[in-house]
């Protein structure tokens, strides 16, 4: 702490006298922004883009021919914080390893992404799907079928 | 009507000062005895005292009244303690005398018939200026010493109560 | 009540002006506060235990639950923390968008410190103003990082991802915006005659006392103390830039409340700095053990998918040795202290958080005041219970 | 007399009915122009921009649970929120919509009564309101509850005696007690522009009486988490709202009615220019609501005592002395 | 049959009778005190009564000054009984047997 020229002191700041300006400059500035447009949106019938790095509800990605990309190697279960990813791999001689099962519980989810930056086929991803809504617990343990077409449960206001 | 009316603010007046003295609680006490006060108020307006009707109100009930409950409940006077003392000696002969004054009282007042004298304050004043403004215009000309008087008293149980109540830091 | 019978209170955990789950156990004569017990815990997940289990990169959300209203700066922390044990530098780009990000969370958190406080003292438009706000930084956190309150946007050894246009867009955007959104806070509050009787001579503490209790932060410097890490033990570029560091004199609620209002505008000053020098250049160390490959490259390339699950799977491995780092966060000094045993995961992490000690300044900053007062002091030592129990 | 009655009975049943709709939706005031404001829209699920809001809360009120804490005085708890409506609408009695029209033949005067008192009528009313919520605070045997009821009992009687002196000076300079003459004195001039301070003076004590932002003491939400009627759910606490919002309309007809001329307005004279003047101090209220913090209770205390009190007293004097000077 | 005067009068005995029982059998200093404004208010009925029966306003302005000397006695009661609390702990009128402190 050699120099000390970054100091700024603030106590000149401190106001003294004026009683009736600041109130009556508080009461306009209300009144402007009473007139002013509202910056809310009226969720769920207008809803905010979100960005394209959104980290949503998961995806497992098929390729053409619509079949899972992922190859259930287990590295998104290693590295997810929270431990939400169950898979069961399974693997015939001669073809490509696929999961069996791969489960996800949403809630123990954190959407860190991890997942998706691990996966090193490409074969997750996090999409924009973040109202996703439901009556029991069971119903957020997302199975693979559910995964495929995560965009079914976007909250639609009902 | 006026008869009709009477009776009942007056029987409830009774009966909530009654419950004054009955009730355990002490917060009910002061309740009841609102209630008493505003009833009392409803007889004033009858024997037509406006203003004094309404000073009752004020007074009485909005700020007296507001006074003590707010004692009580600062004082955190929830329950009594319940034992009795037995009656007193003293007590039953106060009471029995009270209530001797209180029938020598009654027969007094509804037996003979008091005649009216007529006084400074004829119904035409009342209707020319409007009761308010014949008591204002008699408290402040004949009864203006009183009322300085008594402003002086204010005063002065305001300081008492000031000196009293301060705590010594 | 009066008259020497204390009547005791319990403010929490569910009151509206405890940020939060904190309980204090208030003694009071009349309205006047005699003693104060705080209790913490209700808010604890074990998160210093957790990160045992868990490899470096792991520990990484986790941080960002520590001070949610500014989570990027623990993101930093942390971050800055295990670099420093690992011996490595991160390249200048991600320096400053370090910077950049760990700003705009001081931002963030002064936000919701200056509506919750604003609140607790009555003036319940200021805290819709600040998240209007709040909201344009949460925008642009959820541009570069996808997630708006827990950016989890760090890594070790440099950034999740690099910026976008977009982003930097927004950034000038906000910069041009916000003195007059920082002004619109002062008509409201700074000058009103009511905001300041009910925030000056409230809570004194004098400097001497703010050192001795451990204050940091706004808290310490609004008694006087010019003690800012930044400053003192410069960090992630911060020599780099130029700026003040506000202090008050008297360190009352008042004083704390002034410094944040100057914070703002230097941070502010910072992250304009810090966008206008931003070099070109990559994001990440280039250092093959930590430095996870892209998904091109894996794709590609067997060495770097060999690569990507050793990082995965391990994450950088830490040499034996301890470290303690301490960033300037939003609340004070927040530091990390790290035992690395050679393994993947942490041997002990244990955090300095500042709200934990602001905490036991409380009994004295709240002693002799009302209870319309004890609320004024805790929004302006602003204390956040995810980082208090951890 | 039979006339009379039906006419009397027929104008208390249309006064009431307006002025609790004019309450019900003074709730809708206050949250839309809060809500925008705070930049936000505002109800605006129920009906057209929530206009059938005060409705839906109503239905809601009613079907929720009732609750009574185990050591709740129960006679009391469930007599405070019935006070303090009560209260409120009796004071609707007085407040004077408008003059006398001719309708149908009869000549109907659009006010209840003409009180000879009715200034003190207005303040012995407003005081026993006080008592709803000091013993809702104290029945409920919360102790924040009963810190909220101390603190409205105390802020009541201090900020009573402000009011008074501020009426004081409008009836000094009225004439009358009666607010209807009180009204009929402001033909040509406002009392605003007669009596600019005791105007400051009664809005300050005003917001103090209805319990409003920088004073809303009993139940500074912050510290106290709601005060009184913390305990309280369901009807009863529908009606200390009711009861809240029923005062500050009466406040603000009776701000019309001391200081903005009553009925009276530019071009035809007529109830209209008093529900215009009534709203647009309602508007006041909500945002300075919006606006100010909350002052802290021994500054309050003080405040009214040491600041407002002599200024009141010393705002008498000075229409006392213009008045021999200038000899009204 | 008696005139609306007589019950008036009988009213006002009615609560003076009240009050002053309540103030002999309570031991309780404030419902004493509410006891004794009970008797006043007896009283001020009285003074009404007659005060209209004979067209005069003394009798109001009579009430008028005893109210007045009520408010000052109950800022100063009240004062006496917070202090008395203060030092012995009840407001018990048996209990406080000090002639000075």
């Amino acid at each position: 702490m050699a120099d000390k020229d970054y100091i700024l002191n603030i106590t000149d700041r401190r106001p003294t006298g004026k009683y009736i300006t600041p109130i009556l400059k508080g009461l306009g500035y209300t009144l402007k922004n009473f007139f002013s447009k509202p910056i809310t949106i009226k969720y769920p019938t207008e809803r905010r883009e979100v960005s394209d790095r959104w980290r949503g509800l998961h995806r497992l990605k098929v390729d053409d021919k619509g079949a899972l990309k992922c190859v259930a190697c287990g590295l998104c279960a290693k590295i997810c914080p929270p431990q939400a990813i169950t898979i069961v791999p399974y693997e015939e001689a001669g073809q490509t390893r696929y999961p069996k099962e791969f489960v996800i519980d949403e809630l123990r989810c954190i959407f860190c992404g991890f997942c998706q930056e691990a996966c090193p086929k490409d074969a997750i991803e996090l999409t924009k799907v973040y109202d996703f809504v439901d009556y029991e617990r069971k119903d957020f343990i997302f199975d693979i079928e559910k995964l495929k077409t995560p965009e079914k449960y976007i909250f639609n206001g009902k | 009507m006026e008869l009709v009316f009477l009776l009942i603010c007056g029987g409830v007046a009774v009966i909530a000062s009654l419950l004054v003295i009955f009730a355990r609680s002490t917060l009910h006490s002061a309740l009841w005895m609102v209630l008493s006060f505003f009833m009392i108020a409803v007889v004033y307006v009858l024997l037509q005292a406006q203003f004094l009707a309404m000073l009752q109100v004020i007074v009485y009930a909005g700020a007296i009244m507001m006074f003590i409950i707010y004692a009580i409940m600062m004082l955190n006077l929830r329950q009594e303690s319940r034992q009795k003392t037995g009656a007193r000696i003293s007590k039953i002969i106060g009471v029995g005398s009270l209530i001797v004054l209180f029938l020598e009282l009654m027969l007094v007042s509804l037996g003979n018939n008091l005649t009216p004298i007529p006084g400074p304050v004829s119904e035409k004043l009342v209707a020319t200026y409007g009761r308010m403004a014949v008591i204002s215009n008699f408290l402040f000309s004949d009864y203006l010493l009183p009322f300085e008087v008594v402003s002086i008293l204010l005063t002065a149980g305001v300081v008492g109560a000031v000196v009293l109540a301060k705590r010594e830091r | 009540m009066a008259d020497g019978k204390i009547l005791t209170i319990n403010m929490g955990p569910h009151h509206p002006a405890t940020h939060g789950v904190l309980r204090l156990v208030l003694e009071l004569d009349g309205e006047t506060i005699v003693k104060v017990t705080p209790h913490i815990g209700h808010l604890h997940r074990g998160i210093e235990k957790l990160a045992e289990n868990m490899n470096y990169q792991q520990v990484i959300p986790l941080t960002d639950r520590f001070d949610y209203t500014a989570a990027s700066l623990n993101n930093l922390g942390y971050c800055t923390a295990v670099e420093k044990l690992l011996g490595i530098e991160v390249p200048k780009r991600a320096q400053y968008i370090r910077v950049i990000m760990s700003e705009l969370a001081r931002i963030m958190g002064h936000h919701l410190w200056i509506g919750s406080h604003a609140l607790d003292i009555g003036a319940m438009t200021v805290v819709f103003y600040a998240f209007r706000d709040r909201e344009m930084i949460m925008n642009m956190v959820e541009e570069v990082s996808g997630y708006r309150l827990t950016p989890s946007y760090m890594r070790v050894g440099g950034l999740a991802r690099d910026i976008t246009p977009e982003f930097i867009k927004c950034l000038r955007e906000f910069i041009k915006w916000f003195p007059t959104a920082v002004a619109g806070y002062n008509t409201l509050l700074t000058d009103n005659i009511i905001w300041r009787k009910r925030t000056m001579d409230i809570g004194v503490i004098s400097a001497e006392e703010a050192v001795n209790y451990g204050l940091t932060g706004p808290s310490l410097r609004g008694s006087g103390v010019p003690y800012d890490l930044r400053k003192v033990k410069p960090y992630s570029s911060y020599d780099d830039f130029d700026f003040k560091v506000p202090v008050g004199a008297k360190g009352d609620v008042y004083d704390r409340y002034l410094v944040r209002m100057e914070e703002f505008i230097q941070s502010l000053n910072i992250i304009e700095q810090a966008l206008e020098n931003l070099p070109e250049g990559p994001v990440n160390v280039d250092n093959p053990l930590i430095f996870n490959p892209q998904i091109d490259d894996v794709q590609k390339d067997i060495s770097a998918l060999i690569r990507r699950f050793k990082i995965q799977c391990q994450g950088p491995v830490i040499p034996e040795g301890e470290i303690y780092h301490a960033v300037e966060g939003s609340k004070g000094e927040l530091g990390f202290y790290l035992v690395g045993d050679g393994s993947e995961s942490p041997y002990r992490m244990k955090v300095r958080s500042p709200c934990f000690i602001l905490v036991s300044a409380l009994e004295k900053l709240m002693l002799g005041h009302m209870i319309a007062d004890a609320i004024a002091i805790i929004g302006s030592i602003d204390i956040v219970l995810g980082e208090i129990d951890r | 007399m039979l006339e009379y009655m039906t006419i009397l009975i027929i104008k208390a049943l249309v006064a009431f009915t307006v002025s609790l709709l004019i309450v019900a939706y003074s709730t809708w005031i206050e949250r839309k122009v809060l809500g925008h404001v705070q930049l936000r829209h505002g109800p605006r699920r129920v009906g057209f921009h929530g206009l059938l809001q005060p409705i839906a809360d109503g239905i809601k009120g009613f079907f929720k649970e009732e609750l009574v804490p185990d050591n709740a005085d129960k006679p009391l708890f469930l007599l405070a929120p019935v006070i303090s409506i009560a209260a409120a609408v009796a004071l609707i009695v007085i407040v004077p919509f408008g003059d006398k029209v001719t309708i149908m033949g009869h000549e109907i005067t659009l006010y209840l009564t003409d009180l000879d008192v009715g200034v003190l009528f207005v303040l012995g009313i407003s005081t026993i309101g006080a008592y709803g919520g000091i013993l809702g605070g104290w029945s409920s045997g919360n102790k924040y509850g009963v810190i909220g009821g101390l603190r409205g009992a105390a802020q009541m009687i201090s900020y009573e005696l402000s009011m008074a002196l501020a009426v004081i000076a409008v009836v000094m300079v009225s004439g009358s007690l009666s607010l209807i003459d009180i009204v009929n004195a402001q033909t040509g001039l406002w009392n605003i522009v007669k009596q600019p301070f005791a105007f400051v003076l009664f809005i300050i004590c005003g917001l103090a009486e209805i319990n409003r932002t920088p004073f809303d003491m009993p139940e500074a939400e912050a510290e106290l988490a709601c005060g009184f009627n913390v305990e309280y759910s369901s009807m009863k606490f529908a009606l200390f709202f009711m009861a809240e919002y029923c005062h500050m309309f009466v406040f603000s007809a009776l701000v019309t009615t001391f200081f903005l001329g009553g009925w009276h307005g530019p071009i035809i004279d007529g109830p209209h220019w008093f529900f215009l003047k009534t709203f647009l101090v309602i508007f006041f209220c909500v945002w300075e609501r919006s606006t100010f913090p909350r002052l802290r209770y021994d500054q309050i205390m003080s405040f009214g005592w040491k600041i407002l009190l002599p200024f009141g007293l010393l705002n008498i004097l000075l229409t006392g002395l213009w008045m021999i000077v200038f000899n009204m | 049959m008696v005139d609306n005067q007589s019950i008036y009068l009988a009213l006002a005995i009615t609560l003076f009778i009240i009050g002053a029982v309540g103030a002999i059998c309570r031991r309780n200093a404030i419902v004493v005190f509410m006891c004794i404004e009970i008797m006043l208010a007896g009283v001020g009925i009285a003074f009404v009564t007659f005060s209209s029966a004979n067209h005069s306003l003394d009798g109001i302005f009579m009430v008028i000054f005893v109210m007045a000397v009520a408010a000052a006695e109950a800022a100063v009661g009240l004062a006496i009984f917070l202090l008395m609390y203060r030092k012995l702990g009840t407001i018990d009128l048996d209990k406080f047997n000090l002639l000075k402190w």
